[in-house]
């Protein structure tokens, strides 16, 4: 889960890193001058909080000199949608913006925590280049990546630290102010089980202090019980509302841009199976990762995801029976169907113990429910169903028109 | 012969009275597992599926001799009782348990490195693993298998169980089957494997279901390539995933560029391995490298 | 560095481990009827707070039936001397009580946290039989001694805590209670740098509860810098005063019952200077570490912590030169010996560069201070020198009587 | 040859510009040791001693080579000190500095046994090693060492420099000597420096000085009866000493009546090793041994 620059700014100055005072704002009014954070240069940042990087080359940060001027450019911003490379083409809403003070920046240095598989510990990435994306440093300067992997025994050491300050070229003032930032990041880390902890970038001050200008944390889903506050805080409004309806239901469901929908137990095979509808020609509309239970419920919740989306003209269910009979899996399918009141072809593929029984079960529902027992089969039927249901309906949309 | 488990085997089971833990047993039973007991706090003494019910692993390996333990207790417990399995002298720990905080994983694979580094883990976020024939300890479905010779090792559940339906049509297999789970950081990974499947003599050849995410797939490519004899069918799954995105399991995602299908299919390639793009093609493939006619 | 008892357990109930609410005094009006903890068993127990234990067999231990008996038993105990097996003979005098309800104690348990210097980790050591010295279990029933070692990285794990909790028969309340007061002990030893923690005995209570009725905690002397406050609070009166004298100059001394004193620089050496004098004959006075700097004014100090000793009878110096050079240190030997008068028979083993020079400056000071450069010459002087001066001295005070 | 240092081992010192590091560093030079620069955070790229001071070991060993560091920073700062060391690369590391707490020393021991094992460690609080006539790394001095044949390893500085002398007095000299420390936990102990010395031609027979606490000489004992082949000499100080009090030296403490120097002693002649009770007569009892008539 992410949380907001201002989420994660909250979080860090509790670590003692330091950030600038900001103001959190819904609405312009809420700007008020005796509101606003006092600023020593005259101006303002006026900064959309939305779930994405790059958010200044998509207007969603802006500088204001005055306190009428905070206010108007709030005014615009807030209800705007942007779209950054990160976000695609729907783009995210603007519900909040965070002010506050701008600094006169020497030099600006990158800084991440995150988890590295490899070396399975947590790693600290820190480059020279800060305020552009890191993988683009990774791009352009991969030397200028500088790495270090922590034990977890003893946590983040003095001379990691030190090493790295001396590294990104700090001297007096930063020098001092490194290590314990750095501390502070990892205690974050560990104490908050995150997956992420960036600061780009961390600017170097004329004054020759450090000041973390943006944040960004992304935490493991995996350890929601145990940061219950965090998770507590989540935005909704940043995410894909199918994926957080998706989540509601216990389904694992992300959004793609093709027309065959897919409903697969099994993340390695729903993946596979999306696959497959590629290679069969096809292009698929989702993931969705049903689980073990496959209960009526859970398929019927899958089939409203599915159907949600306009652009879906076929559907693939692919379900490897395993230890769950497929003739139940079967009658599942079938309830679900109809409860939804499913029209859309519908190739499902059912795998294990009682296949032929679920198949039977499939072809007895007077649904439009085609079974097939072999996976490649059944990925080429669903695009020839998908082609032939699209040419039809632009047809009968050609005849209305 | 078969790798890490066999007809020997003295299987138990961590969170035995639960309902996941008292299914699944049921199921290792009635394979044939040699199963000889459970633990569950505070119900040691008791008796469940007509074996015995310990407070502890230390007491369920004093009392059964037990080698094995498959675990199915809640995320929140689950580093704890892998950790409890291996001080016990456990040597095969297969933790079934999903959602697992990613930083309790560290500490207990530190924790392995440092005091039990003979200790075999599997998963977690895993279906286990499983001897066709002789010992199942998991959720995968023992009736799909077949005693033969193939190794199986994967990253994900379902796939898994497309590799063996393949391999057991085409009359080829398996010699031991192990789901390493989807997390991306996990006790026994491809290189582990494929090295025991190196020494197993029964194991003729090898199908590794990879997928998108981390670089286990390269490092398991590179080991191939310098020092393992045995033909390889590889399939990866996800070239249609985008990046950034989590596709299910916590370590399928593509970051930075990096950790792509095709990545992992070339370096494969490079290394000798004969790729499959197609994931209904496994089995197929496998017996055609074999030179086999059953189907 | 020891606690006191009521230290020991202010500090652990900060863990949340559970203790008795005490009262703490020294003048027995502070014992007055609105001061004393509520007993709901009607009684209170009086504990002398000295740093040994054994407290009960020499009469640190009384119980009271009422507010009264309280304070005259209270009376009676404060200002007395207690002589127990850990004291030695000079005992320890008794400044403060802690006072407490009595409970109804159902089984006692040992417990303690200490460091495993072959595991080179935290060992937790637990035992069915509480209530007597450790040291005594493991001599009667060396099996029911629990041990079990934690890994730095992860710390207690629950599942430790579980199975020491069963293997000690705990059930119900108690098998709950357990585990956290494990882990607090754990933190506490680790936050506090802890040489010991031992709660002997915990108890489980008539009502299932369990309650630390003892706590001994000891701290790791070089952590002292960073465990200010618990240091601050150190109790000298409980200590060899000469040892505490010796630590203010910088110096280790450890009072021993013989007549011949010694002064070396370097611990081994020091210990096996002692050795010698055994096997001379004679009987250390003291175990002295002068360190390694050896100046004028430490030697001076250490000559001074000697005399204090009346026992004494002779002195061996002996100085291993090392880089310092031995002319060096005997004109500091000297100047200290002029410092502090000087006059029991002294011999000054001297090894090292400029060796020779030494001798001769010793020599010739017109001081008693004899020179040897072999030191089992040196230690056979002095054991001889002693006897002699001994049989003076008894010689005189015979002649006097 | 010798064990750990010779000639050839590239030295710098960690704490190089404060007082201790200075002087010792100094001495080092003077003895001939191949020394190479030092470590002072804030003072990299500045000259000490005409040698270069760097910002951090990483940069020291980059520029310098060196292999070895003697450490003479605070307590506080020690274990940071010997793990920028260890992860730098640094072979041989001989902390000098006393007073480190012990649950620090836990963590480093810990943080090498994962990520370092091969470094070694000597001290904390300790002496440091010699190789005399080649390369000095402590604050022994350097004028009573002979180059010769005799092994010395020790809990005890000033002790150690008995054995030497004496050793020097009877013509044997030392091949190399390692004080190991005074505190429980520590690096190298008695049974690593033995392992070295079984495979050093020119070591010809060892010294060991222990004292009481700890049971690091039984466990030597032990070694030196199963797969030791060289004369040892052995002296254990601390007869006298009383017990539950610390003789100076954290480590050195008779607790629960164990660690005796009796117990030693006992553990160590049943072993086959040529104990001696006189501290005085280290030297000339394996003059003896070795049939050396010189003095």
């Amino acid at each position: 889960m992410n949380l907001h620059e201002y989420q994660a700014k909250t979080l860090l100055a509790g670590f003692k890193i330091p950030v600038a005072t900001g103001l959190v704002i819904n609405h312009p009014a809420q700007a008020a001058d005796d509101q606003l954070p006092f600023s020593a240069t005259g101006t303002w940042v006026i900064k959309a909080q939305i779930h994405s990087g790059a958010r200044g080359k998509a207007g969603g940060v802006l500088v204001a000199d005055s306190a009428d001027s905070v206010r108007s450019k709030a005014a615009d911003l807030l209800g705007k949608t942007l779209v950054t490379h990160q976000t695609g083409p729907s783009g995210l809403p603007v519900h909040q913006l965070l002010i506050e003070p701008t600094s006169v920046i020497a030099r600006e240095l990158y800084l991440a925590l995150t988890i590295d598989r490899q070396a399975q510990r947590v790693v600290v990435i820190a480059s020279i280049h800060g305020g552009m994306d890191i993988e683009q440093v990774a791009a352009q300067h991969p030397d200028a990546i500088l790495r270090l992997t922590i034990n977890p025994t003893v946590g983040l050491m003095g001379y990691q630290a030190r090493r790295l300050g001396f590294a990104l070229g700090l001297t007096e003032t930063a020098l001092k102010q490194f290590p314990p930032i750095l501390r502070g990041l990892y205690d974050a880390f560990i104490r908050h089980d995150a997956d992420l902890i960036e600061i780009n970038p961390l600017a170097i001050l004329d004054s020759g202090d450090l000041l973390a200008i943006d944040a960004k944390i992304a935490l493991d889903g995996n350890a929601a019980y145990r940061q219950k506050a965090l998770f507590a805080a989540r935005d909704v409004t940043q995410e894909d509302p199918t994926e957080v309806a998706a989540q509601a239901s216990g389904l694992n469901y992300i959004s793609l841009s093709g027309e065959i929908a897919c409903m697969v137990n099994g993340a390695g095979l729903a993946m596979a199976t999306m696959d497959l509808i590629q290679s069969a020609g096809g292009s698929p509309a989702n993931f969705l990762d049903v689980g073990g239970g496959t209960s009526t419920e859970k398929v019927a919740a899958a089939f409203k995801l599915i159907l949600a989306n306009p652009r879906v003209t076929a559907i693939l269910v692919n379900i490897f029976g395993g230890i769950v009979r497929c003739d139940l899996i079967a009658n599942g399918i079938i309830a679900a169907a109809k409860e939804v009141g499913l029209t859309l072809p519908t190739v499902v593929r059912l795998e294990g113990t009682n296949a032929a029984e679920g198949r039977r079960l499939l072809a007895e529902s007077g649904l439009n429910l085609i079974a097939e027992n072999d996976l490649a089969a059944a990925a080429a039927r669903v695009v020839h169903l998908s082609q032939a249901y699209s040419a039809q309906k632009s047809s009968i949309e050609g005849a209305h028109s | 012969m078969s790798i890490l488990i066999n007809q020997q085997t003295r299987v138990i089971c961590q969170g035995f009275t639960g309902k996941q833990g008292t299914f699944h047993s049921e199921q290792a039973i009635a394979y044939g597992t040699h199963f000889v007991g459970g633990v569950t706090p505070g119900k040691g003494g008791l008796r469940h599926l007509d074996r015995p019910v310990f407070d502890t692993v230390h007491d369920a390996v004093q009392e059964t001799r037990a080698t094995a333990s498959m675990i199915y207790v809640p995320a929140a417990f689950a580093a704890d009782a892998i950790l409890e399995a291996a001080d016990a002298g456990i040597e095969v720990i297969a933790c079934i348990t999903e959602g697992i905080p990613v930083l309790d994983m560290l500490n207990v694979k530190a924790v392995l490195a440092a005091d039990y580094p003979d200790v075999r883990l599997i998963g977690p976020n895993c279906p286990g693993l499983i001897t066709p024939g002789e010992c199942k300890i998991g959720i995968m479905p023992g009736a799909i298998h077949l005693p033969g010779k193939i190794g199986i090792v994967s990253r994900s559940g379902t796939l898994t169980y497309e590799a063996v339906a393949q391999t057991t049509a085409a009359g080829l297999g398996q010699s031991t089957c192990v789901g390493i789970g989807g997390d991306p950081i996990h006790g026994m990974d491809f290189i582990d494997c494929l090295a025991l499947f190196a020494d197993d003599p029964e194991t003729q050849a090898v199908i590794m279901v990879g997928e998108i995410g981390g670089n286990a797939e390269e490092e398991a490519a590179h080991f191939i390539q310098e020092q393992f004899n045995k033909p390889v069918v590889a399939y990866i799954a996800g070239a249609t995933a985008p990046t950034g995105k989590r596709m299910g399991h916590a370590g399928a995602v593509i970051s930075g560029g990096r950790g792509s299908a095709e990545d992992k299919f070339r370096a494969l390639a490079a290394a000798g391995v004969h790729i499959v793009r197609d994931p209904t093609t496994m089995g197929r493939a496998m017996a055609n490298i074999l030179g086999v006619t059953h189907v």
